[in-house]
């Protein structure tokens, strides 16, 4: 009998033995953070070097910054879905796959990094709705539910899958009505990705973390959504661009590129506007307040004033600069500069508002605080690397990720 | 959860620590970790992962011989009351599942530790280094099971623990004063562990809202003052001192400002 | 999570925010609940039709 | 995701007579039954499935969770009670510090056990067992609360002047003991979660109140206006 091929008609694809080399490799990383979650499930949290001054560490950071890079996913719902930039459909597909793989990476980093992880349902069961982090939790599950709603569809097309009748007409119906769980995700994505600055924000024991509110929200809570839809998109072209060159072939228009680096440009630009101003306020008012000078919170030489110029500046400004204006877009250089500094920037934030809190000295008579992540650590926040790869390898192989592919690359 | 102070009498309960008398000696460590089953280390020398419910900080004036000064402050949990003096201590409101409540009724934060599912937000949140992680299971030797305080309720691996001014203590005190028919508790009825383990007498404990206690008059003595009080936590725990470089090692202060004479940037709401 | 918790009180924070929970998983729920009865039924509906070009 | 129409090319009818089923649990097979017709077959399984996880929640489950266990000796409590003076205080009574002493040791029942005072055979083997060679019994406890919890009988009879049949049950007028049905998971009595399955209602009078922490929550926002704080039942 024969059987329909998985891999999609009319697209040419490594051979097996290449890929099968190449998900050996990704599989050998991948076991690698499966012993250390192993060990650390089993032996406690006494595997890592986080202490209780630096309670929240390499991990709490590797969340916020998945969660901020899968950001593309919800910034592109919004756009495609919602205000109707049809161009983007030929990039969404990515986006959603991308933030899949963040979420459940996020998921998994939380379920490891809790130190009983068999209570974890408490947060939902038992929540407590003041809190951020239960906030975090819940929209992160449920925005994680609807991000797995958006890959179904796009697994069915799976020309073996597709074959079956009903996983036809399923990836049929719920392509139909994806528009609503678009907007219920861009609503919790909102919330959630704004929890998260929030989780910082409201320590008001911590100078460094502590933000003035509106209503229940301090500013980081707008800052985090806003920063997340500014600098997801980077990381979206810039998994593209990876994929392009691995596969060496071009997978996505220009005209496509452009347009998103372009709105995400303007996100940037408006972004560290606010960022800078918040900046201002809390280096100028709040701060002082508690009786720290700006330079009280750079004192140490790891974390030192530079990083806030190369976040503000180098990271911010400097990308967003290049990408709203048309010849740096176009300029295939610098738009790759620019968007692997979104990555970067964004990143660095969130390493700064989880392990600089934790590092500033609070009284006057301590010392800042230091930590290395011991290498159980460091192996399963290398663990949701090896799995995106492998998520993004498998996806690009038998789904029709890339609705411009065949366009692109005719095979004959 | 809903804020309730049905009771006319709510009870403050808070502790004036007196560094002039403190001599560093650890004795409330001690009775602390004897009272409270609290679990220790076969090697302590790394104390940013061992737990104790009271620590003694020391801090010099970083003056050469002979004007070197040492001064001890031991902390136990603030049981802060938060801004505005509201209950909300930057550790309560911040817990995801209810695992620490602030009691209305004496002022107490609690800590449930079969409610705690180890996430260490709390600890993140509290600027006082206060909270402390079961990194490993608690490891008793040979026999020492048997002397453990069954009036405290014992920690597994992976959950955050804290002083909770002895609360078990009250918790007698309450029994007694019931079956008695009583509705008050005498001020030496129910007092904490390290307050009596203290040997300069340096500890006072009592209710801070009771004319009647010695903390009352303690803490409004021109000595008194509070660790980071301008964070607005507002602590329960008052410390004395005489020193003005003690006074000023307390908080935190911009070079032209002076301890004492600064207006909290956060209007109190009541 | 359910008014039977210990920790549920009927409260502003507790409806706004248990609310908004609520009302994602119904619509996340309901949403796919009609897509797989849809599915369903237009497998028994028409049997050997293409839908792909709605 | 608007490659749909692409795919027609790779997913035509090659097998056009191969009826959908609307559930695929195999290969597709060229005799499979229409599907109009297995609708009434996919009901009746759904009721089967349902009628069966009813049953075993409400049946099987039960049996599996809880072993029954007897008491070491069958204590007649009705027996005792006409024999002392002070009613249930006589041997459960209040310490001078306000703790409350719970079940009697074997120092309470010495005074008139030291030996056999009838051939009840339940009474020899007391004295045989237990009060000779001074081994206290081992008494199952059903109202034991875990570790972390704080009870004051204090606060409740002296304070709020609770009978102690409104938690216990009328366990005082009962000549034998009841079967302990001991929850295998948490080792808990059957009674702290309460003999009813849906928990709803209220226990019988004279049955034993179900002691969870709601149950608990419930009475004292009840009677003091509020559930309390964590401290007020938690150590």
């Amino acid at each position: 009998m024969n059987e329909t091929p998985l891999i999609p008609a009319g697209v040419k694809r490594c051979s097996k033995w290449q890929f099968s080399l190449w998900m050996a490799a990704a599989t050998a990383v991948l076991l690698w953070g499966v012993y250390a979650m192993y060990l650390i499930w089993y032996k406690g949290l006494n595997q890592t070097n986080m202490n209780d001054a630096y309670g929240f560490a390499l991990w709490i950071w590797a969340d916020l910054a998945v969660i901020a890079l899968g950001g593309g996913a919800f910034f592109s719902g919004f756009l495609t879905y919602i205000i109707n930039k049809n161009e983007l459909k030929n990039i969404i597909n990515l986006a959603v796959v991308i933030g899949f793989i963040c979420y459940s990476s996020a998921l998994l980093i939380l379920a490891i990094d809790v130190g009983q992880p068999l209570r974890a349902w408490f947060i939902f069961w038992h929540a407590n709705v003041h809190s951020m982090l239960t906030e975090v939790a819940f929209c992160l599950s449920c925005y994680f539910a609807v991000l797995t709603i958006e890959f179904i569809p796009l697994i069915l097309e799976n020309p073996r899958l597709d074959k079956k009748p009903f996983l036809h007409h399923l990836s049929h119906n719920m392509h139909g009505i994806m528009a609503i769980f678009a907007a219920t995700g861009v609503f919790l994505s909102f919330f959630h990705q704004g929890s998260l600055g929030g989780v910082a924000g409201v320590l008001y024991g911590r100078p460094f973390a502590f933000r003035e509110h509106i209503l229940i929200w301090p500013f980081t809570f707008f800052l985090f959504t806003w920063s997340a839809a500014a600098y997801g998109p980077c990381f979206t072209i810039l998994v593209t661009k990876i994929t392009e060159l691995i596969t060496r072939k071009k997978l996505v228009k220009d005209n496509v590129i452009h347009l998103f680096a372009k709105i995400s440009g303007w996100m940037i630009i408006t972004y560290i506007i606010a960022k800078t101003i918040d900046t201002i306020y809390w280096a100028f008012v709040t701060a002082p307040g508690f009786g720290f000078t700006l330079m009280d919170f750079y004192a140490s030489s790891t974390y030192n004033i530079g990083l806030l110029f190369a976040e503000i500046v180098i990271c911010g400004f400097i990308p967003g600069l290049i990408l709203i204006t048309k010849r740096g877009r176009e300029n295939s250089f610098l738009l790759m500069s620019a968007i692997i500094l979104g990555v970067i920037g964004v990143s660095l934030n969130r390493w700064v508002m989880v392990l600089q809190v934790m590092a500033v000295p609070v009284f006057s008579f301590n010392e800042w605080y230091t930590y290395m992540p011991s290498w159980q650590e460091v192996a399963t926040t290398v663990l949701p690397v090896a799995y995106g790869i492998i998520v993004i390898s498998l996806a690009h192989r038998y789904l029709p990720v890339f609705p411009q592919e065949k366009e692109l690359n005719p095979i004959d | 959860m809903k804020e309730k102070n049905d009771y006319k009498q709510a009870k403050r309960y808070g502790m004036v620590i007196d560094l002039d008398k403190c001599t560093g000696c650890g004795a409330c460590m001690v009775g602390c970790y004897s009272e409270n089953n609290v679990p220790f280390k076969a090697d302590e020398t790394n104390k940013l992962d061992s737990i104790n419910w009271i620590r003694i900080f020391k801090i010099t004036n970083d003056k050469p011989y002979p004007e070197t000064e040492t001064c001890y402050i031991p902390m136990p949990c603030m049981q802060c009351d938060g801004v505005g003096k509201h209950g909300h201590p930057p550790c309560v409101s911040v817990c995801p599942a209810v695992a620490t409540d602030y009691d209305y009724d004496t002022g107490i934060i609690s800590q449930i530790y079969t409610r705690c599912f180890g996430c260490r937000y709390c600890m993140a949140a509290c600027p006082y280094h206060a909270r402390k992680f079961n990194w490993w299971d608690p490891v008793w030797p040979a026999d020492m099971e048997k002397y453990l305080n069954p009036k405290v309720s014992p920690r597994m691996r992976g959950v955050v623990e804290k002083c909770s001014f002895c609360f078990h203590r009250y918790q007698q005190a309450r029994d007694k004063a019931y079956l008695e028919k009583r509705e008050e508790l005498a001020e030496n009825e129910y007092q904490t562990a390290c307050a009596e383990a203290c040997p300069t007498g340096a500890i006072t404990f009592g209710d801070l809202n009771n004319k009647n206690h010695a903390v009352y008059k303690l803490k409004n003595s021109p000595k008194a003052f509070r660790l980071l009080e301008r964070l607005n936590t507002n602590p329960k725990v008052y410390y004395l001192t005489s020193k003005k470089w003690v006074r000023r090692a307390g908080d935190n202060y911009l070079t032209h400002e002076e301890p004492g004479k600064i207006k909290n940037n956060m209007k109190e709401h009541h | 999570m359910f008014p039977f918790c210990f920790e549920w009180a009927w409260d502003i924070s507790h409806i706004v925010f248990m609310g908004g929970l609520w009302y994602a998983l119904s619509i996340i729920g309901a949403g796919m609940t009609f897509a797989i009865v849809k599915s369903v039924f237009d497998c028994a509906g028409h049997d050997d039709q293409d839908h792909g070009h709605h | 995701m608007s490659s749909t129409d692409q795919n027609q090319t790779v997913s035509p009818k090659a097998e056009p007579e191969a009826a959908p089923d609307p559930i695929h649990h195999g290969p597709e097979t060229n005799d499979s039954p229409p599907a109009k017709s297995s609708g009434w077959a996919v009901f009746l399984f759904f009721m089967i499935g349902f009628a069966g996880s009813l049953l075993s929640g409400w049946i099987l489950f039960p049996e599996l969770l809880y072993s029954k266990k007897s008491q070491p000796i069958d204590f007649n409590h009705a027996l005792h009670l006409d024999e002392v003076s002070d009613g249930c205080e006589s041997c459960h009574y209040f310490r001078d510090d306000g703790s409350f002493s719970g079940m009697p040791d074997l120092g309470s029942c010495i005074d008139c056990h030291e030996e056999a005072q009838s051939d009840d055979p339940e009474e020899i083997k007391f004295v045989d067992e237990y009060v000779t060679p001074g081994i206290e019994v081992p008494w199952l406890n059903h109202s034991k609360q875990p570790d972390c919890v704080f009870f004051s009988h204090s606060a409740h009879v002296m304070g709020a002047d609770m009978s102690c049949e409104s938690c216990h049950g009328d366990i005082g007028t009962s000549e034998h003991t009841r079967v302990y049905e001991e929850n295998k998971l948490t080792g808990y009595s059957r009674d702290i979660w309460g003999h009813s399955i849906s928990r709803l209602g209220k226990p019988e009078a004279g049955t034993p109140r179900p002691m969870k922490m709601n149950d608990c929550a419930k009475c004292h926002e009840e009677e003091t206006g509020h559930k309390g704080a964590c401290f007020q039942c938690h150590k």
